[in-house]
């Protein structure tokens, strides 16, 4: 017996029988009326749901693993569609003639259909058989590949079925059609300021894991700091970067610029008197003298890449987003896509050192280039942009803010994303180049490799898997927390969701809900693939 | 390396402190909130008492009737508390001052530092550290002087320093209101789904829930609060939801991953020599796997501090709401004032957690720190 | 050729590992460092490349100070194979062979075809094996791998660390065996590690016994075993070295090849009777005309049958009662056991009759053993 | 045969991209940027901007729904955007809250007379910040207390000063508010102090961080008896269910009259903007805001989609 399919199946049909299928609103804000699915008026069609629902339960009792399987997956797909079709008729019907459903004085005004509870429950326990029957598929010894087209047949017909426009009666796409525009700017914007942190964390956080994992002694330092970071409530980070960025904003651009001198000349002091005494140095003091060399180091280098980090998300911004430069844009993410798929799939095809994986890697090569060359393009075409330093007419009068660091938008949002990332990047680096087997190494060594040669081709292609779980993480989270960072004025999806949540309109909320889960699914899928393309099947085997 | 491990060095950091809190009471501070004005008078020493009362009532949830003046009445109380704290210490026999409170600690980790050091150590010393530090500076979100001067010295100009619309401590009740209840409701959750699939008897469910509980971890925090609250209606209970919801993932996965990683050898050996099922489980299974659980634990709760914060936008109340409402109004020190605040209570959740944690894990399982 | 002098190891923490060492390394030989764990044998051993640094003294390779040579390029042109292999798993085999190749920038052609006669040396079949990766691969045939990959790029030096340490008995034995054949065709300056000594006395051209980090003895394995130097080495080398050594002597330098009891087919067996009397044996050899040994006589046979030898003799094929030159005295002696004979004919492959041995030889032998051990008592 | 795919690909990338660059000449006339905060009323004005301009030739560029008040403020100081709709009442409580010699100057009252607070924050503005306050819309988005029509048809209630006189005649009485606006003293105790009636608090139902659409939605649907609630005096909601807002005669509050605010360079640069603009927001009375933003909050139009209407239905625009 499949009990997991007897779960399915009773979620499906208890979601049916006791929540409400759909809730129809007088209007966007108004609460409305759920209707059960039982409450649905109409021919018996809805009756058919409660047999699918009800079918994994009988199923479930069969033993032939093979054909159960099979039934499992195809009644579940099959609940799956009819879960979001057949509502969608009935609230079709519902809205030909609203009053009567609603209680009186409702005020009606462009009624909607708010897909509700029911529908949801009847949607996971879809999943839950879909997932049972693959179960079953898999031990009855069916190739993945079937298994894999058997349990994505049906969210790709609703996919299909969605752009078909079979559910734009459901509220959330009545709400998708009337902010499509803005929807896709909100979501380059927070897909930008993702990438560029997760970057810039990227660098950071591996380099600070190496770091850690070259030098014992401030491992346990670096280990502490990036948890402390992680404990940090997002919307306390935010507040507390408030007001110094804010301070930071106000100073001049050439201030800055010589305190920045200054704190280079400090670095370097501390840094070479440390190489200077590096052996008559007691071994701790030296140690607390490295510390500082690396501290004073990183301030004008964090002062620094801030800026800069958040004046490129600038250009990027007005780049990606103002419509302006819309062929140039174009051009970057098709010369960025195709050096991913040229790269990758010569990776994947084409056997090593043959000709034609040569000719791909050149290739995609060549095409990196285009990327630079058309992003450096497009960054100079924005910045003529009057976004970009509007107002400045001297140098004198450059202000930080000019640049686009201040206290309240985008950069606190750069600094506090980019530090959330360093967690996972910094552990999984630290872990993963810890992990490399000693034996391994020395051998390396014994046969003559130099440090960097060992590292780039024994260290670091072993522990790339662990790296890039990190990284997955870290972008996951990111698109998150990305949200949240609407609230200090930095856009993205998260606008919408608070505007939802201000407007009492779940419908908003779910427009910027969605694409958010969307974006984190789809980037950790897109890394995931990246790193099973990137890493030696010589080791793949023992992962799984 | 490890100063916490150098016996006696705690002791003169909880005696350094003392002799801190002995000088700052010496300290008169013009008080420039208008509220704490009426309160405490122009100018306030801060003794800082020991102000423990661990959850507020929560002052603010959706339809439940409740005056402004309750939160104002609550304020005096406390700030009369402060202002007499001076008194306090002109005459030992007051209420217990921090200055005391420190000192004590100071003489306890020394009898601890030299006395036991060898006896009971790991048992006692990181509780009673834990417990004296959560003391101080839970004592310190009571004493809204303390705020106002720190304020006042970074926003020289700003009129309004302190929230006006409530305490700092009864926001910091109403968060940890919200953390402990929804923590205990996660953990009971998160412990019972992570063990019973473990068992064979419901482990055909294991892929099932980790797939679910993976892919719950993709939707945004904000967006959990966000869709709650219109479902549940606004207040305490949408965050309540969102809490548990978004901090099963750690407990369930370390449950299960803990669970799966005892030797299996181990087992066996137990249910050779005749254990029950029970047994194993709670004399083999969860000792050994009690420190990656109770790390999961750890952040679940950590997670529920940060998601807590967001639960202003649902009006429940928290210290995020001092931030939420000085982002609208744009007046930096509520933001600051909250941000600091939260900041710090979930730093000092983690620390204790992890003192408990390092406690709770078996001697045999320990690793040094 | 190495050659330590005066070299000595000592860590950060104080502890001097190496204390001293002063050898020469043959070309062309296996020179095995043994001894007790922490004696210093890996830690010499990682001088040479300069996995280790030297405290005080030098070691010189190819006639070199080895610090004038760059680290990398000195361990690229000598060979290096560890206990725990130490294959890069990420790599096919083919890689991993060819790392030491690439890195001296060998044409891809090239390495291929020298990887597959690596692999066909260490008895890999290359067609098979060239894209596997390590983990597919069986412990034994890994360490194939691990030793063709020290070979690599065709180094005049190898340094080996217990190479075949993690492996099963048999097939240890069995790449002893392969290996010993291999170092016959490429006869490379080897510096081997071990702590077991049945596999230094089979692999060593020479063996250094080390203790706390000082070389106690370095000489061939038979004087190692016949004369130890002391308490420590002779208990190091076991009870049972006396046998051990007869099976490493040869039968070549035990056999006498002058006075051979032996008698022509056609003799009659008066001269029969002469022979055994005049070598005070009980039997003698018959051979044909080529020296081709027959068979045997003895009084017995010819009291029964005072008429013709052929009648006297008892046939026997020369593979039953001979042995070889080669084989080791420890064979010669199991053979005499076995057949009752005080002495033993040796022949060659084609059953020639070359000489004779005796069982006084091999007792001389292990007496001359005793007789120099008495005299010294706990020397040193 | 990869190969070629490949080498297809690389030519159609170069390809692409040389057209696109040759297209792309650096922008010829910097656009009007028009931002605006992150809630209805000011995205549909943003828009009622962007539609005008545009119509008028302009190139324009949407930067509605930028972000909160302070965001708006720096993209507009610092040149990113050339124009937003703000509030008198903002600028006064927000703006210039943080700068001492400004609470002196600006007198107590000044808030809540609209011509005053107007002309404060316009002249300080444009003197400190070149920042050109066009004419203000008529229409007050200020707090405000609102109940149901029928509710006020019964007690013919319509302005506060009825209503003080109501509640201190022991009328029943439940205001659903949030924290904030109950106790900001230029909030609910304004009106007490101004209309001179005092609430006790069993008669206040306080919603921490409450928004006026839940506390009018709190009304609507009448939970634990409340007929009153905060509101904002141009909510699309209170249209939607038909609410009725008292008059506050004696501007106790803040008044918060939508104005364009530019950039001086802009302004200058164009200065028929004003020509333009001026004319549309003096059509802005609070029935016809709050009938805009209801016609995005409740019917669900896009923002853009009830500005043009509006413009094209008063013929503002073809």
């Amino acid at each position: 017996m499949n009990r997991i399919a007897a779960l399915g199946g009773l979620i499906a049909t208890l979601g049916f029988f006791f929540v409400p299928v759909i809730n129809l609103k007088p209007n966007r804000l108004a609460s409305g009326t759920g209707f059960g699915l039982l409450e649905l008026t109409g021919d018996g069609r809805y009756f058919v749901l409660f047999a699918l629902a009800l079918v994994p339960l009988v199923l479930a009792f069969r033993d032939d693993l093979e054909s159960r399987g099979w039934l499992l997956s195809v009644s579940g797909s099959a609940l799956f569609l009819l879960t979001l079709i057949l509502p969608a008729q009935a609230g079709v019907m519902l809205l030909e003639n609203p009053e009567p459903f609603l209680g009186e004085g409702a005020f009606i005004r462009s009624p909607r259909i708010l897909p509700s509870g029911g529908l949801a429950l009847g949607l996971l326990g879809a999943y839950v058989t879909l997932f049972a029957g693959g179960r079953d598929l898999a031990r009855a010894g069916v190739q993945s590949w079937v298994r894999g087209v058997t349990a994505w047949a049906a969210p790709a017909i609703a996919a299909l079925l969605l752009v078909g426009g079979q559910f734009d009666v459901y509220s959330i796409l009545v709400e998708f059609y009337a902010n499509g525009a803005a929807l896709q700017q909100k979501f380059v914007e927070h897909l930008l300021f993702v990438f560029i942190s997760l970057a810039v964390g990227f660098v950071v956080g591996v380099s600070l894991g190496l770091w850690a994992s070259r030098d014992e002694r401030v491992s346990p330092v670096i280990l502490y700091a990036v948890g402390i970071i992680q404990t940090i409530p997002s919307l306390a980070l935010f507040g507390v970067l408030l007001v110094p960025l804010a301070r930071l904003g106000d100073r001049l651009f050439l201030e800055t610029l010589a305190f920045f001198g200054i704190a280079v000349v400090v670095a370097v002091v501390i840094g070479g008197t440390y190489y200077f005494l590096a052996d008559r140095e007691p071994a701790r003091l030296r140690f607390v003298h490295l510390l500082a060399t690396a501290v004073s180091a990183a301030v004008p280098l964090v002062l620094f890449v801030g800026i800069f980090v958040s004046f490129v998300f600038r250009l990027a911004n007005v780049g990606f987003t103002s419509g302006n430069y819309g062929a140039a844009s174009n051009t970057v993410g098709v010369f960025f896509v195709l050096t991913l798929v040229v790269w990758l799939g010569g990776r994947w095809l084409l056997k090593p050192d043959t000709r034609a994986r040569l000719i791909s890697t050149w290739a995609s090569l060549a095409l990196l280039a285009g990327t630079l060359v058309s992003t450096v393009v497009l960054f100079v075409q924005a910045s003529g942009s009057s976004r970009i330093l509007g107002r400045v007419d001297s140098l004198e009068t450059l202000t930080i803010r000019d640049l686009g660091v201040s206290g309240i938008g985008v950069a606190p949002a750069l600094i506090a994303l980019t530090l959330y990332s360093l967690l996972p990047l910094v552990r999984n680096t630290y872990a993963g180049l810890n992990n490399v087997d000693n034996a391994i190494i020395d051998s390396g060594r014994g046969m003559g490799m130099t440090p960097t040669q060992r590292f780039f081709q024994i260290e670091l292609p072993l522990a790339f898997p662990v790296i890039m779980a990190g990284v997955r993480n870290a972008g996951v989270a990111l698109v998150g927390i990305g949200t949240v960072a609407t609230v200090i004025g930095a856009g993205g999806l998260g606008d919408f969701v608070i505007q939802g949540i201000v407007n009492t309109s779940i419908d908003q909320i779910l427009l910027g809900a969605i694409p958010a889960i969307a974006l984190a699914l789809v980037l950790d899928a897109a890394l995931r693939g990246i790193e099973g393309l990137l890493t030696s099947p010589g080791i793949k085997q023992v992962q799984n | 390396m490890n100063w916490a491990r150098v016996p006696g060095v705690a002791s003169l950091l909880w005696a350094g402190l003392a002799v801190a809190l002995l000088s700052l009471s010496t300290l008169q501070v013009n008080v420039t909130d208008d509220e704490l004005r009426e309160a405490v008078g122009d100018t306030a020493s801060f003794t800082p008492d020991i102000w423990l009362p661990l959850l507020s009532f929560s002052g603010s949830t959706v339809m439940d009737i409740q005056s402004s003046n309750d939160l104002r009445v609550l304020t005096f109380g406390l700030l009369e508390a402060n202002s007499n704290a001076s008194d306090a210490l002109a005459d030992p026999t007051g209420a217990a001052s921090l200055f005391w409170f420190a000192a004590f600690m100071a003489v306890l980790e020394g009898l601890l530092a030299f006395g036991f050091r060898n006896r009971e150590e790991k048992l006692v010393r990181p509780l009673v550290r834990a417990a004296g530090i959560f003391v101080v500076i839970w004592s310190f979100y009571g004493h809204e002087p303390f705020w106002d001067w720190m304020l006042r010295g970074l926003f020289p100009t700003s009129p309004d320093l302190l929230y006006n619309t409530n305490t700092l401590v009864s926001l910091a009740g109403q968060h940890m209101e919200l953390v402990v209840v929804s923590s205990i409701l996660t953990i009971t959750i998160g412990l019972t789904l992570g063990i019973s699939v473990t068992r064979s008897a419901f482990r055909e469910f294991l892929p099932l829930l980790s797939d679910v509980v993976n892919s719950g971890q993709t939707v945004p925090t904000l967006a959990i609060i966000a869709i709650m609250a219109p479902i549940i209606g606004f207040g305490f209970w949408p965050a309540i939801v969102a809490l548990i919801l978004y901090g099963l993932l750690p407990i369930v996965r370390n449950t299960i991953v803990g669970l799966e990683s005892v030797d299996p050898s181990m087992i066996d050996a137990a249910k050779g020599m005749g254990f029950t099922p029970s047994q194993v489980l709670w004399q083999i299974e969860i000792p050994n796997a009690a420190s990656i659980i109770l790390a999961g634990v750890r952040t679940s709760v950590v997670i529920n501090v940060g998601t807590a914060a967001l639960g202003a936008y649902v009006g429940s109340g928290g210290l995020g709401n001092p931030i939420a409402s000085g982002l609208n109004q744009s007046i930096n020190p509520w933001v600051l004032l909250g941000a600091l605040a939260a900041a710090l209570l979930a730093i000092l959740l983690d620390y204790v957690l992890g003192r408990v944690e390092y406690v709770m894990t078996p001697r045999g399982l320990q690793i040094e720190r | 050729m190495i050659e330590f002098q005066n070299v000595v190891k000592r860590f950060p923490d104080g502890f001097t590992a190496v204390k001293g060492l002063d050898l020469k390394v043959r070309d062309g030989e296996i020179t095995v460092f043994i001894g007790p764990s922490g004696c210093g044998k890996t830690t010499s051993m990682r001088m040479v490349n300069r996995l280790l640094s030297i405290s005080e003294g030098k070691i010189l390779v190819e006639g070199r100070d080895n610090r004038d040579f760059p680290a990398e390029e000195l361990r690229r042109k000598i060979g290096y194979a560890i206990q725990q292999i130490g294959l890069f798993p990420h790599f096919t085999v083919l890689d991993n062979i060819a790392v030491v190749p690439r890195m001296l920038g060998w044409d891809e052609t090239r390495i291929r075809k020298r990887v597959d006669e690596l692999l066909d040396l260490v008895g890999l079949d290359p067609d098979i094996n060239r894209d596997k990766y390590p983990r597919q691969l069986s412990g034994g045939q890994q360490q194939r791998v691990g030793v063709a990959r020290a070979l690599g790029a065709d180094p005049p030096i190898m340094l080996m660390d217990e190479p075949f340490g993690a492996i099963d008995p048999i097939t240890r034995e069995v790449l002893q065996e392969e290996f010993l054949q291999i170092q016959e065709e490429i006869s490379k300056t080897i510096i081997f590690v071990t702590h077991d000594i049945d596999e230094a006395i089979k692999m060593g051209d020479r063996i250094a016994i080390l203790k706390d980090g000082a070389l106690v003895q370095y000489d061939t394995p038979d004087t190692i075993l016949a004369h130890p130097k002391d308490r420590f080495v002779r208990d190091f080398v076991g009870a049972d070295r006396a046998l051990k050594r007869l099976g490493l002597i040869r039968v070549q330098d035990l056999m006498d090849e002058e006075v051979i009891p032996k008698v022509q087919i056609r003799d009659d067996v008066d001269k029969a009777r002469r022979v055994i009397d005049e070598h005070g044996v009980k039997s003698a050899f018959v051979v044909d005309d080529e020296n081709i040994l027959k068979g045997w006589v003895d009084v017995d046979g010819i009291r029964h049958s005072p008429r013709s030898l052929t009648e006297a003799m008892m046939e026997a094929d020369f593979n039953e009662i001979g042995v070889r030159k080669g084989n080791t005295a420890r064979e010669a002696l199991s053979a005499m056991v076995a057949r009752g004979f005080r002495i033993t004919p040796v022949v060659d492959r084609r059953g020639k009759l070359v000489g004779s041995i005796t069982l006084r030889a091999l007792q001389d032998l292990v007496e001359q053993d005793w007789g120099e051990d008495e005299p010294q008592p706990e020397a040193s | 045969m990869k190969k070629y795919i490949i080498a297809l690909s690389v030519a159609l990338a170069a390809l692409f991209g040389a057209t696109a660059v040759a297209q792309d000449a650096p922008n010829a006339g910097d656009p009007i940027v028009v931002g605006s905060k992150q809630f209805t009323e000011q995205i549909v004005l943003g828009h009622v901007i962007l539609e005008a301009l545009k119509d008028a030739g302009y190139e324009v560029e949407d930067r509605t729904n930028l972000g909160g008040t302070a965001v708006n403020r720096d993209a507009l100081e610092a040149g990113e955007i050339d124009v937003y709709p703000n509030y008198n009442g903002t600028a006064i409580s927000n703006w210039y809250r943080d700068i001492p010699w400004a609470q002196e100057a600006i007198g107590e009252g000044t808030s809540g007379d609209a011509y005053a607070s107007f002309a404060t924050v316009a002249s300080y503005d444009a003197a400190l910040f070149d920042l050109i306050w066009l004419r203000p819309a008529p229409a007050n988005n200020t707090y405000a207390l609102a109940v149901t029509r029928q509710w006020s048809e019964e007690n013919g209630i319509t302005t506060l000063p009825e209503f003080a006189e109501y509640v201190n005649n022991g009328g029943e009485v439940v205001l659903s508010t949030g924290d904030e606006f109950a106790q900001r003293p230029d909030g609910l105790p304004a009106f007490e102090r101004t209309y001179g009636f005092d609430l006790t608090e069993d008669q206040l139902i306080i919603i921490a961080g409450a928004t006026p659409a839940q506390t009018e939605q709190a009304l609507f649907e009448g939970a634990n008896g409340v007929n009153v609630a905060m509101a904002y005096g141009t909510d699309g909601a209170l249209l939607a269910y038909d609410f009725v807002v008292l008059e506050d005669p004696d501007g106790a509050q803040p008044v918060f009259q939508p104005t364009p605010v530019f950039r001086g360079e802009t302004i200058r640069a164009y200065p028929e903007i004003a020509g333009i603009l001026n004319p549309i927001f003096a059509t802005f009375d609070n029935p016809t805001l709050q009938g805009l933003n209801a016609s995005v909050e409740v019917d669900g139009l896009s923002p853009q989609l009830a500005a043009q209407t509006y413009l094209i239905d008063n013929g503002f625009i073809e």
